[in-house]
């Protein structure tokens, strides 16, 4: 079954609480290697968006995800604002009306090649990066095993989870955690654990499809 | 925290409306998003700059003539977002096309990146130069590279006195990127900053530490030293930048000494007068100086030293007019 | 007390020192007794002023084209001894005679008015000009007088301009006194200053509090009131200040926002802000301002509001070309 | 007896031992209503002062007095130094080689003029001023009534030590005190105390000749 529009809207929908739900928590990850702020910066983002959203009428999948990336890009600044301000205008362009398993793939890999652009960051830099491409590279392959649009996403949530806990031990050497160089190991990027939970709202919206 | 703020979140609004309207013969607000242009816009390419505020009188106290064309504040230590940026570059372009001057931070290159983009997409021509001149912070693979600091004063200068002699994109961009490659600077501080809708120091120092090689964001230094002298702590801020950035006897250089915000005059004329002797003894030139409360972080206490070497065409560019509300000379 | 110091005795000659360095091309510094002049002398009535140190960037910082022949630094917060001042007298005295620009403490006006003696006796013709601007301070028989404070820089701005013009002894003295007659200034303080030797603030304040119509030695103020919003600190300033002298509305002023020495820039754009929206609400004219730290105390950490009615004639003054290590326009 | 140029020398170093002596009181007693440098001031003044006499050979009290002006001038500052200079300015005009009791009257009256003019202060202001103004009026009366100069000087230092005492009460409406109004009163002027110090030591110079 193709995903459409519905699928947009809901996972939109889950992804505003997500952000809700787990703002103390991110935060709480960036505190210990960043500035403390990336579960408020995602909450404001999302909370934005859903308003957007509700004001006004969006016709398609390809607009709603552009609609998402500028008040995203406005509303949560930082390194993370631009960044899933690029993985949603990416998503814009690779969006269709329906999406089938493939489109599906491509449109995560269209995701994670912009926010890898955006930040020049490559895997293992512990970024966000480290939670997409495995996502991607899962998703990929599950469309090429003939898996369903829930079986792509099923991949790419469970690979975006592996690859956000596989930053534990990680040493930053992109964006503010850097600075603290060797110190940085041990503790979960929140960029990466985020976007395990925005993939998870994608997969659960489609579950409900 | 003790200051003279209302409502900590109103804080940037507040510092932009009182900043604009004392220098409304200069400047103009915009707000939603916040950027601060020229009152009387000019044609040639424009020079726009930006980050986190905190930094007064960086970056908007250096709008006008000879230097920048607009400035965009972001919310304290916090990049603009590429919306407001995007409404500088356009409201600032005349067709001339833009030079973004960004101060290596990874929120303020990718929201200045995004805004380009947009910007160029809507048929904006824009380069961006990127100011990384903290020495305190290794440049290396393995960070995001050097921090952006004082030394953005010195980019912003010269691109605006090539931009004001009605300089190509190129050149100017070319005269930014070239101060942005020799420019150095650390610095110290003797007291932490405080954010107003923090209310806490980002770090705390005893009477007998200096936090060495701080960064304008109230972010911890290279390492916490004992209080020394003037002289002394001025003599390790040298070094570091000399170790980075050897000079040969006969050199001339611009010299800002700057101070993070509370530091007053006084201190930083006796730190003048060390960094004078040092470069004296290297048989250093100091061409031309700045000395005051330049870049700062908000009511940090401390000093930070730039340096860049400078040729005849650098120091002409440095002493073409200027006429914003920080810094005004030759008219 | 932590600051960027050598040995606290060397301070004052130390500042001096990196100071002059630093502005080289605007002024030459003579020790022993120590005055600051102008690099290039020039024809016409001389302008000096002087007093105790620690109120950076005045005087020195405003000698140059347009303002101060001389200044006299005397030790930290202590007036400077008559023959400092004589000997500024005659290195700046081109046979024109000279202004005297002294700020309301026995120990000034003393001194200044030997030094004038002194001076007339060896055939220089002396005029002096007390500036005693602070409502802070009941004007009656039962003090020494009002304090001068930062109202002081529109006195030296308006004389010096008047000189730079050619104007007479008599007109630069009928000036700089009209000048004084009619400039109103009233400061805080959140922290109170440490002298160098000292060590310890003159006085202490809590987080809570607020040292109000405070001097510029660190001397304690009028009362100590609570801590309080940027809006209503500055009102109690305004409220004491337009008291003293109301205006009416219509009335065009030139505003100082004054920091303390340490105080943010972005606390002051607060502060303009609101004194901004006083004046508005009085109908007042806010016909010229500066915002910044003029006229300090050290290390204290406040503000002074300093207003003056001004008609075409004293708007042109102020608008006349300044060029000083400290203050700049027009040139 | 007259008193001459040794006498003007045996005067300045005791008023440098007085100096040194008082340094510590004079400082407290300015601390409580000025700025608690008074017994300093005049204890660098006064050593500047025998440094000068010592280094350059003085031909009589007018040029002795002229110096230690011009010394104390240069080296006391705040309000102190212009009004002593004054008054030593004051003596040296009015001083000659061989001075008779209504010469040292008249050298007294000429010293408390100049600190009047000089600070524009009046008797009961709480300054010097009451100590050198009932000082000059019996150092006047002593010598109308024939008596010596040991008499005129003992008359003088006698009055001035009552002044001195008389400033406890009184609230200061002159220099630095002045800003402290009310408060002001119960606590000796400090240049009124050391101003009879002074005039001790012109006596003792005296007593001794
Ligand atoms: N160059 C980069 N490439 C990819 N992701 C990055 C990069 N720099 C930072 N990030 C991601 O951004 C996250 C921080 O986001 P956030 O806290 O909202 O912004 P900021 O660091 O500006 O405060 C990091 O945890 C990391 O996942
Ligand atoms: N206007 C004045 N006339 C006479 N004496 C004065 C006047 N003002 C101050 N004094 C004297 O000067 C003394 C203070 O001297 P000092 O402490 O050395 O100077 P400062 O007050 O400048 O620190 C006072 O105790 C008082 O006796
Ligand atoms: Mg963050
Ligand atoms: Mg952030
Ligand atoms: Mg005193
Ligand atoms: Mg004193």
């Amino acid at each position: 079954m193709a995903l459409n529009q519905e699928w947009v809207l809901r996972w939109t929908e889950l992804a505003t609480r997500a952000a809700q739900t787990h703002r103390e928590e991110l935060t709480a990850l960036d505190r210990a290697i960043g500035d403390a702020d990336h579960g408020e910066n995602l909450d404001r983002g999302f909370t934005a968006v859903s308003e957007a959203l509700s004001q006004t009428p969006q016709e398609d999948p390809a607009q709603t995800f552009r609609t998402i990336a500028m008040t995203l890009m406005s509303k949560v600044g930082g390194a993370a604002g631009p960044l899933l301000g690029t993985a949603y205008l990416r998503l814009s362009s690779a969006a269709k009306p329906a999406m089938e398993a493939g489109d599906v793939a491509a449109m995560i890999e269209a995701a994670s090649a912009g926010i890898q652009a955006r930040g020049r960051a490559t895997e293992g830099e512990k970024t966000m990066v480290d939670a997409w491409a495995p996502a991607s590279r899962a998703a990929q392959e599950a469309a090429q095993s003939g898996a369903d649009c829930v079986g792509v996403l099923q991949a790419a949530a469970s690979a975006a989870a592996n690859g956000a806990q596989n930053t534990l031990d990680m040493v930053a050497t992109k964006g503010r955690a850097s600075y603290l160089g060797e110190r940085s190991a041990g503790h979960l990027d929140p960029g990466a654990v985020s976007s395990s939970y925005l993939l998870d709202a994608a997969l659960k919206a489609a579950d409900k499809a | 925290m003790k200051a003279l703020i209302n409502n900590p979140q109103d804080v940037v609004v507040e510092v932009l409306e009182g900043f604009a309207r004392a220098n409304s013969d200069l400047v103009s607000l915009y707000k939603d998003p916040n950027w601060v242009g020229r009152a009387a816009p000019r044609q040639g390419v424009a020079v726009v700059s930006g980050g986190g505020s905190g930094h007064e009188p960086l970056h908007a106290g250096f709008v006008g003539d000879g230097m920048l064309d607009a400035a965009v504040p972001g919310p304290m230590f916090t990049s603009p977002t590429p919306d407001a940026v995007l409404a500088a570059i356009e409201g600032a372009d005349n067709g001339a096309g833009v030079v973004c001057i960004v101060k290596n931070y990874t929120g303020d290159v990718l929201n200045f990146e995004m805004a380009a983009e947009l910007a160029e997409a809507s048929g904006h021509e824009v380069r961006s130069v990127l100011v990384a001149d903290d020495v305190a912070v290794e440049d290396s693979t393995f960070t995001a590279g050097r921090r952006g600091v004082a030394g953005t004063l010195l980019v912003e200068k010269v691109a605006g006195a090539v931009a004001a002699s009605g300089g190509s994109l190129d050149e100017v961009e070319a005269a930014a990127n070239a101060m942005a490659e020799s420019v150095r600077s650390m610095g110290l501080a003797l007291r932490g900053c405080t954010l107003p809708h923090v209310g806490e120091p980002g770090f705390e120092l005893s009477d007998q530490e200096v936090e060495l090689g701080v960064g304008i964001h109230g972010e911890p230094g290279r390492s916490r030293v004992d209080m020394a002298s003037a002289d002394e702590l001025t003599d390790q801020l040298m070094d570091a930048i000399l170790a980075d950035k050897p000079l040969d006897a006969g050199d001339a250089v611009i010299l800002l000494v700057n101070g993070m915000g509370a530091t007053p005059g006084y201190q930083l004329d006796i730190v003048f007068r060390r960094v004078a002797q040092r470069l004296d003894d290297a048989g250093i030139v100091i061409a031309r100086n700045l000395v005051g409360n330049y870049v700062t972080s908000l009511d940090m206490e401390g000093v930070s030293i730039t340096i860049a070497k400078a040729d005849e065409n650098v120091l002409a560019l440095w002493d073409a007019p200027v006429h914003t509300p920080a810094w005004r000379k030759g008219c």
